[in-house]
C-alpha cells in the first residue's frame, strides 16, 4: 500500500494517454471508411483504384495523422490489456514493444510518405 | 493479563457514529492521544440512516427563526422535561456546528442565493432542518469520517467493548474483543467518551440496526453512572409496515415536511382531531389553511401532520383502535396528492427508491402504508450540561446515549444537531479532564480476568438456550409490555418476564469458534439489552402520568407535579435504585421564551445575523 | 487503522481468464483488442503505400493480391472490429466529456447519436473526395 | 402442498482450521418478499448460528451487506429471492478482497486509500466558522452532487477486474471521491490531489471497463469520474510541461 505522500514525479502517462485519445478519435472516425474503400470496394472492383491521390502533400499530412495516431492508440491499449490479463510482471519489455513500436511506426510512416 | 493486547490513550471514544466521530475529532485537535473504538465498520454507524436533516436556527429559509425559538420548540416538544441548559446550549451552538460541517465539505441543498436550504419538520416552528435530499445522515457521517481520517486518532474497527474499569472512583480503561478474531484487547485511558447510540434492538419493530443494543447505557450503568429519563422511548410515527420483511424501516419525517398528509382508511386527514392543548392555536385548523401554508403563505399555520412524534404516533394508534386503520395496522401517508412526481423524486429520492424497491409502491402515485416504529431513546447517561461529564469521574457521554437533552420527546432533526454540539463538548471536556489527571489510572488484573471469564461463559455449554430465541423473546416482551402505551399491570408483568429472561441468559450457549461468531456477539449484547430493558420498564412503572413519549393508559394525563423531577436510576450493590431527581429551576429569561408566542421573539435577534451576512 | 491479524486472511487470486467470466468483461477485452486489428490494418496499408513508392508495377502486384479471398476476409473482419471500436468510442466519449446544453448534461445516448451522425458525415465526405479525387 | 423452499449455496471460510473457502448448502423456506439478506439472517438465526456476514441498515444506505450473488456484486438488502427462485442462489464474499471469515471481507486497505485522495475541502485561506457557510448555488452543487452519494459499499471494487489484478490501484470509489472534491466549488485543493490522481496507481491504471458504474447502487458513476479526472490531469500536465514557470502547488 502506498503511503500518504507520493513522490512528486513527473509521470509521462498523461502524454501517452493524450496520444491514445487522439488516436482513438482518428480511428473511430476514419478507419472504417478506409477499410470499406481500400480494403473492400477497390479490390472487389466496385470502384476504381486511384493511387494518384496519395501524391498530394495535404493527403500525405492527412495520412500521417491517420496512420501514426491510431498506432499510439494501439500501443496504449495493448500495453494495458496485456498487463490486465496477467502479464504485469513483464511490463517493462511490453512497454518497449508497444510504445516503442508506435514511435518506430511514426518514423516509418513519415519515411514512406516522404518517398511517395 | 501479560499476553493481552493492550493499547493506551489519553482519551478513548466508544462508538463511531456522528457523536463519537465529532468527539474524537475535537479531542485529537487538542493534541492528546485518542482512540476511537467502534463495533461495526467505520462510517456504517446508525447516523448514516438519518434522513430528514439537522436542526439549526440558521434563519436561511425563514428569517424569523433564531435560537430562542429553537430552544422553545425543543422544550415544548420535550414536554418541559428537558435539561434546560442542554437545550439552550444546543439551540445556541447548533448553527455554528452546521456551518463548521459545511466548511469541512458537507453538501447541503441550497437556496437560490447559495445559502443552506432548510426544511419543515414536526414540532419546529419554522423551516429549520439543513438537509441534502433525504440522505442527510449519510452526508454527515461521511463528512465527519473524511475529516476525521486525517486527524491522527487511532481507529479500532469491529471491536466491541464489554466492560469498563475504574481505579478507585475514576475511570481507568475498557475491555473489548475483536469481532473478527474473537481475541480480547485492553484499553487504558484517562477518560472515556461513550457515544454508543441507542437501544432500539430491544423492540421487535424498530428502525434501528443490530448495533443498537444499549451498550453504552449498560456499560455506564454497571460502572455506577446514573441513567435518566429511561421511561421515554420514542416511537417514530412513520415506519414501513408492509411487506413484513421491511417492517420498522424508517420513512423520513421529511415526507410530511415536504407536504405529505396522513389519512385513515376513510380518507380523512385525522390529525386535525389530535392537536393537544399545549399546541392549540399553533397549527392549522382546516385543510384549507394547511393548503395555504404548503403554498408558502406565511400567515397560515402549519398542518397538524407536523405535530411532534409522540402525538402523531398515539393518533395513529387511536385511529387503529377505532377501526379506521389500514389493512396492516397503520395509516396512510400520502404525498402523491400534494406534490408532483418531479418534486417528490428530487426532494425525497431515497424514499422514492426505498418504497419502489422494497415495497413495490410508487410514492409519486400511491399513498404509503405506515405505522409507528421504535426509533430513539430520550433517556440515557445523566451528564453535566456544559461538559457531558457523567456522574463517574472520567466517563463522558454524548449523542443518543446521553440523557436529558430531549426530555420526554425528541424533535426530528434535533438528534443530528445534538450529536454535533455535545459530541464536540464531550471531546473537549474529556481532554481537559485527562490533562488534569496527574497519574495514569491503574487497572486491577483480577477485574480483567473476571471480565474475560464472563465474556467466554457462553462457550462453556451451561445450557441449551439459543441467543436468537432469547433475543426474540426479549423484543416481544418489551413490545408488549413497555411499548407505545403502558399500564402498571403490563409493566409489572414485563419486569417479571425480564427477570426470567435474565435467568435464561445465564444458560445461553453458542456454537463455533470465537472468530467472527455472531451468536456469541448476540449473547454478549443480550446482557446490555436486558440491563437497559429493566431500566426502561422500571422507570416507566415509576412515572405515573402520561407525558411525551411515555403514555400510561392508567394515568392518561400529564400532571404538573411530575414536571418538577426526572427519574434517575442508579445501580448500587447489584440493586437498581430509582429516585426522583428535582429539576433545577430555569432562569426567568428562559421561562419567558417558552411562555411567550414565538412571533414576539424575532426582531432584535434576527437583525445582527443579516448584518453579518452582508459583510460576508 | 488497526487490524488485529492478517495471517488468517484468505487472499483470493484473480485468474488470467477473468475476462471469460462475464459477458461485459468479454466485450471489454474485445474492445481493447480492436486496437490490435486496427493497427494491423494500418500496417498493411503502410505496406501498400510503400509499394506505391516502389513504382507502378510493384503497386499493382500488391493491389492485385488484395483481391484474394483471404485478404477480403481479413478486411471484413477488421471492419467489424473497427466499427465496434467506433461505436464504443463514441459512447465512452459521451461519458468522458459530457455535453452540456443550458447547464444540463444531455443524455449519453443522445450525445452518442450525435457523434455517430458526425461519423457518418465524415465517412461520406472521405468517400466523396476519394471518388472525385 | 409442501411449503416452497429455496436453496442458498453459501461460501464458508473458517480459519484457522480451513485455509481455503468451501461451500455449504442451505435449503430454507421461500418467501417472495424476502431479500437475500433476510434469507441469510434466517439461516443465522434458525439454522446455523456460526454463519458470519455483515449487515446493518436493511435499507441500502450503510453499504455493509455487499456480497457476490450469482457472481454479481450486490447489496443483499436490495435483491429479492423472487428474482432467483426456484433457481439456487450462490452467495460469496465480495470479490478481490481478502476474506476474514465466511462472507466477511477485510476492507481496511480501502479506508487507507480514501485518505490519500484528501476528501475534504482545502482552502488557500481558512474562514472562521462564525462567518457562516460558504455560498454555493444549486447549480454549483449539482456539478458534484451525484458523485457524493457513495456509501463505501465496495461493490465497485468487487466489479473492477483491474483492482483484482492490481490491488494497489486506488480504485473507483476513492478516485470518485477525489473528483467530487475537485468539482466542489468551495474547494481550492485540486493541485494537492494531483499527485495521487496522476500516479500510476491512480487514474492511469483504469482502463475503463466501466463495471464499477454498472454495479453502483447509488448511481455514483465512478467510471465517468475517473475518465474526467484523466482529462483534467492531462490538461494539468500540459500546463505544467508547457508553462513550467506557471503557478503550481
Amino acid at each position: 500500500m502506498m503511503g500518504e505522500a507520493l513522490p512528486n514525479k513527473k509521470s509521462i502517462e498523461p502524454l501517452w494517454w493524450g496520444l491514445f485519445s487522439a488516436g482513438g478519435v482518428v480511428a473511430a472516425f476514419l478507419v472504417p471508411i478506409h477499410i470499406v474503400l481500400l480494403g473492400l470496394a477497390v479490390p472487389l472492383g466496385w470502384i476504381s483504384d486511384a493511387p494518384d491521390i496519395f501524391g498530394h502533400w495535404f493527403v500525405k499530412v492527412y495520412l500521417f495523422v491517420f496512420i501514426a495516431m491510431p498506432l499510439y492508440h494501439w500501443a496504449h491499449r495493448f500495453y494495458f490489456t496485456l498487463s490486465d490479463i496477467g502479464l504485469k510482471s513483464f511490463r517493462k519489455p511490453i512497454s518497449f514493444l508497444t510504445y516503442g513500436g508506435a514511435m518506430m511506426g511514426t518514423v516509418i510512416t513519415a519515411w514512406i510518405l516522404l518517398r511517395l | 493479563m501479560d499476553d493481552l493486547e493492550t493499547h493506551e490513550h489519553d482519551v478513548i471514544v466508544i462508538g463511531a457514529g456522528g457523536a463519537g466521530l465529532r468527539a474524537a475529532i475535537e479531542a485529537s485537535t487538542q493534541g492528546v492521544s485518542v482512540g476511537l473504538i467502534c463495533k461495526s465498520l467505520l462510517g456504517k454507524a446508525h447516523t448514516v440512516m438519518a434522513e430528514g436533516g439537522v436542526a439549526a436556527a440558521l434563519a436561511n429559509t425563514d428569517s424569523r427563526d433564531n435560537w430562542q425559538v429553537h430552544f422553545r420548540d425543543t422544550m415544548r416538544g420535550g414536554k418541559m422535561l428537558n435539561n434546560w441548559r442542554m437545550a439552550q446550549i444546543h439551540a445556541q451552538e447548533a448553527p455554528e456546528r452546521v456551518n463548521e460541517l459545511e466548511e469541512w465539505g458537507a453538501l447541503f441543498d441550497r437556496t437560490a442565493d447559495g445559502r443552506i436550504l432548510q426544511r419543515n419538520f414536526g414540532g419546529h416552528r419554522y423551516p429549520r432542518l439543513a438537509h441534502v435530499g433525504d440522505r442527510t445522515g449519510l452526508e454527515m457521517i461521511r463528512t465527519l469520517q473524511n475529516h476525521g481520517i486525517h486527524q491522527g486518532f487511532e481507529v479500532y474497527m469491529e471491536c466491541t467493548v464489554t466492560h469498563l474499569f475504574k481505579d478507585g472512583g475514576r475511570i481507568a480503561g475498557a475491555f473489548a474483543y475483536w469481532r473478527d478474531t474473537g481475541r480480547f484487547v485492553l484499553f487504558r485511558a484517562k477518560a472515556i467518551v461513550l457515544a454508543t447510540g441507542g437501544i432500539g434492538k430491544a423492540y421487535t419493530v424498530t428502525s434501528n440496526s443490530w448495533e443498537y443494543t444499549g451498550d453504552g447505557h449498560a456499560l455506564a450503568f454497571r460502572t455506577g453512572a446514573d441513567l435518566i429519563d429511561m421511561e421515554f422511548v420514542q416511537f417514530h410515527p412513520t415506519g414501513m409496515i408492509w411487506p413484513p420483511s421491511v417492517r420498522g424501516i424508517l420513512v423520513t419525517e421529511g415526507v410530511r415536511g415536504e407536504g405529505g398528509v396522513l389519512k385513515n382508511s376513510e380518507g380523512e386527514r385525522f390529525m386535525f382531531n389530535y392537536v393537544p392543548e399545549m399546541f392549540q392555536g399553533e397549527y392549522a385548523e382546516s385543510e384549507e389553511e394547511a393548503q395555504r401554508w404548503l403554498g408558502g403563505d406565511k400567515s397560515a399555520r402549519r398542518p397538524p401532520e407536523l405535530l411532534t412524534r409522540d402525538v402523531v404516533s398515539r393518533a395513529i394508534r387511536s385511529e387503529n383502535l377505532a377501526g379506521r386503520g389500514s389493512p396492516h395496522g397503520g395509516v396512510y401517508l400520502d404525498i402523491a396528492s400534494q406534490q408532483d412526481a418531479e418534486f417528490i423524486k428530487r426532494k425525497l429520492p431515497s424514499m422514492y427508491h426505498q418504497f419502489k424497491q422494497l415495497g413495490d409502491v410508487d410514492i409519486t402515485r400511491q399513498p404509503m402504508e405506515i405505522g409507528p416504529t421504535c426509533h430513539y431513546v430520550m433517556g440515557g447517561v445523566r451528564v453535566d450540561a456544559e461538559t457531558a461529564h457523567s456522574t463517574v469521574p472520567g466517563l463522558f457521554a454524548c449523542g443518543e446515549v446521553a440523557g436529558g437533552m430531549h426530555g420526554a420527546n425528541r424533535l426530528g432533526g434535533n438528534s443530528l444537531s445534538d450529536l454535533l454540539v455535545f459530541g464536540r463538548r464531550a471531546g473537549k471536556s474529556a481532554v481537559e479532564y485527562a490533562k488534569s489527571q496527574s497519574s495514569a489510572p491503574e487497572i486491577d488484573a483480577d477485574e480483567v480476568a473476571q471480565a474475560e471469564r464472563e465474556d467466554l461463559a457462553p462457550f462453556e455449554g451451561r445450557g441449551d438456550e439459543n441467543p436468537y430465541a432469547l433475543l426474540q423473546d426479549l423484543q416481544k416482551c418489551m413490545e408488549t409490555y413497555a411499548g407505545i402505551v403502558r399500564t402498571r399491570a403490563d409493566l409489572q408483568q414485563g419486569l417479571e418476564e425480564l427477570a426470567g429472561l435474565q435467568q435464561r441468559l445465564a444458560r445461553v450457549t453458542v456454537e463455533g469458534t470465537r472468530q467472527y461468531n455472531p451468536g456469541w456477539h448476540y449473547a454478549l449484547d443480550l446482557h446490555n439489552m436486558l440491563t437497559v430493558s429493566v431500566a426502561i420498564a422500571t422507570a416507566a412503572l415509576n412515572r405515573e402520568e402520561s407525558r411525551g413519549a411515555h403514555s400510561r393508559l392508567d394515568f392518561p394525563d400529564s400532571l404538573p407535579d411530575m414536571e418538577k423531577f426526572n427519574l434517575t436510576l442508579t445501580y448500587r450493590d447489584g440493586q437498581l435504585e430509582c429516585r426522583r431527581e428535582p429539576r433545577p429551576e430555569m432562569p426567568d429569561e428562559l421561562k419567558q421564551l417558552i411562555e411567550v408566542g414565538p412571533g414576539e421573539l424575532t426582531a432584535d435577534d434576527v437583525a445582527p445575523r443579516f448584518e453579518r451576512r452582508r459583510g460576508f | 487503522m488497526i487490524r488485529p491479524d492478517k495471517s488468517l486472511l484468505y487472499y483470493p487470486r484473480m485468474p488470467a481468464t477473468w475476462w471469460l467470466r462475464k459477458w461485459s468483461y468479454f466485450l471489454f477485452i474485445v474492445r481493447e483488442f480492436s486496437s490490435l486489428f486496427i493497427a494491423a490494418y494500418l500496417v498493411l496499408f503502410l505496406v501498400q503505400l510503400y509499394q506505391l513508392g516502389n513504382g507502378a508495377a510493384a503497386y499493382s502486384t500488391f493491389t492485385n493480391s488484395l483481391k484474394s479471398p483471404g485478404w477480403i476476409v481479413f478486411h471484413a473482419v477488421v471492419l467489424v472490429f473497427a466499427v465496434y471500436h467506433s461505436v464504443t468510442w463514441f459512447y465512452t466519449t459521451s461519458i468522458v466529456i459530457p455535453l452540456r446544453i443550458g447547464g444540463k448534461e444531455i443524455p449519453r445516448a443522445a450525445f452518442t447519436a450525435i457523434n455517430i451522425a458526425a461519423w457518418i458525415a465524415v465517412s461520406a465526405v472521405v468517400f466523396g473526395l476519394y471518388l472525385l479525387q | 402442498m409442501p411449503e416452497p423452499t429455496i436453496t442458498l449455496n453459501v461460501s464458508r471460510y473458517r480459519p484457522p482450521d480451513e485455509r481455503v473457502p468451501t461451500s455449504q448448502v442451505y435449503t430454507i423456506p421461500y418467501r417472495p418478499d424476502w431479500v437475500v439478506l433476510d434469507a441469510l439472517n434466517y439461516i443465522k438465526d434458525q439454522v446455523d448460528g456460526s454463519l458470519s456476514f455483515r449487515w446493518s441498515c436493511r435499507m441500502g444506505v450503510c453499504g455493509s451487506c455487499g456480497m457476490m450473488i450469482n457472481g454479481e456484486a450486490k447489496l443483499t438488502c436490495s435483491v429479492f429471492l423472487r428474482d432467483y427462485h426456484p433457481r439456487e442462489i450462490l452467495v460469496e464474499p465480495l470479490e478481490n478482497f481478502p476474506v476474514i471469515k465466511d462472507l466477511v471481507i477485510d476492507m481496511s486497505d480501502f479506508l487507507d486509500k480514501l485518505k490519500i485522495v484528501k476528501p475534504w475541502i482545502i482552502r488557500e485561506t481558512e474562514k472562521p466558522t462564525s462567518e457562516g457557510e460558504y455560498l454555493q448555488t444549486p447549480e454549483e452543487m449539482d456539478a458534484y452532487m451525484g458523485f457524493s452519494a457513495c456509501i463505501n459499499c465496495l461493490l465497485c471494487y468487487a466489479a473492477c477486474p483491474i483492482f483484482g489484478v492490481e490491488t494497489d490501484f486506488i480504485g473507483p470509489a476513492a478516485l470518485a471521491l477525489g473528483y467530487r472534491y475537485n468539482q466542489d466549488s468551495r474547494d481550492e485543493g485540486s493541485n494537492m490531489r494531483w499527485n495521487v490522481i496522476n500516479d500510476h496507481h491512480g487514474t492511469w491504471q483504469c482502463t475503463f471497463v466501466g463495471e464499477c458504474s454498472v454495479v453502483c447502487p447509488k448511481d455514483v458513476d465512478p467510471a465517468a469520474a475517473i475518465q474526467r479526472l484523466k482529462v483534467d490531469t492531462a490538461k494539468h500536465w500540459i500546463r505544467s510541461v508547457l508553462l513550467p514557470w506557471g503557478k503550481r502547488a
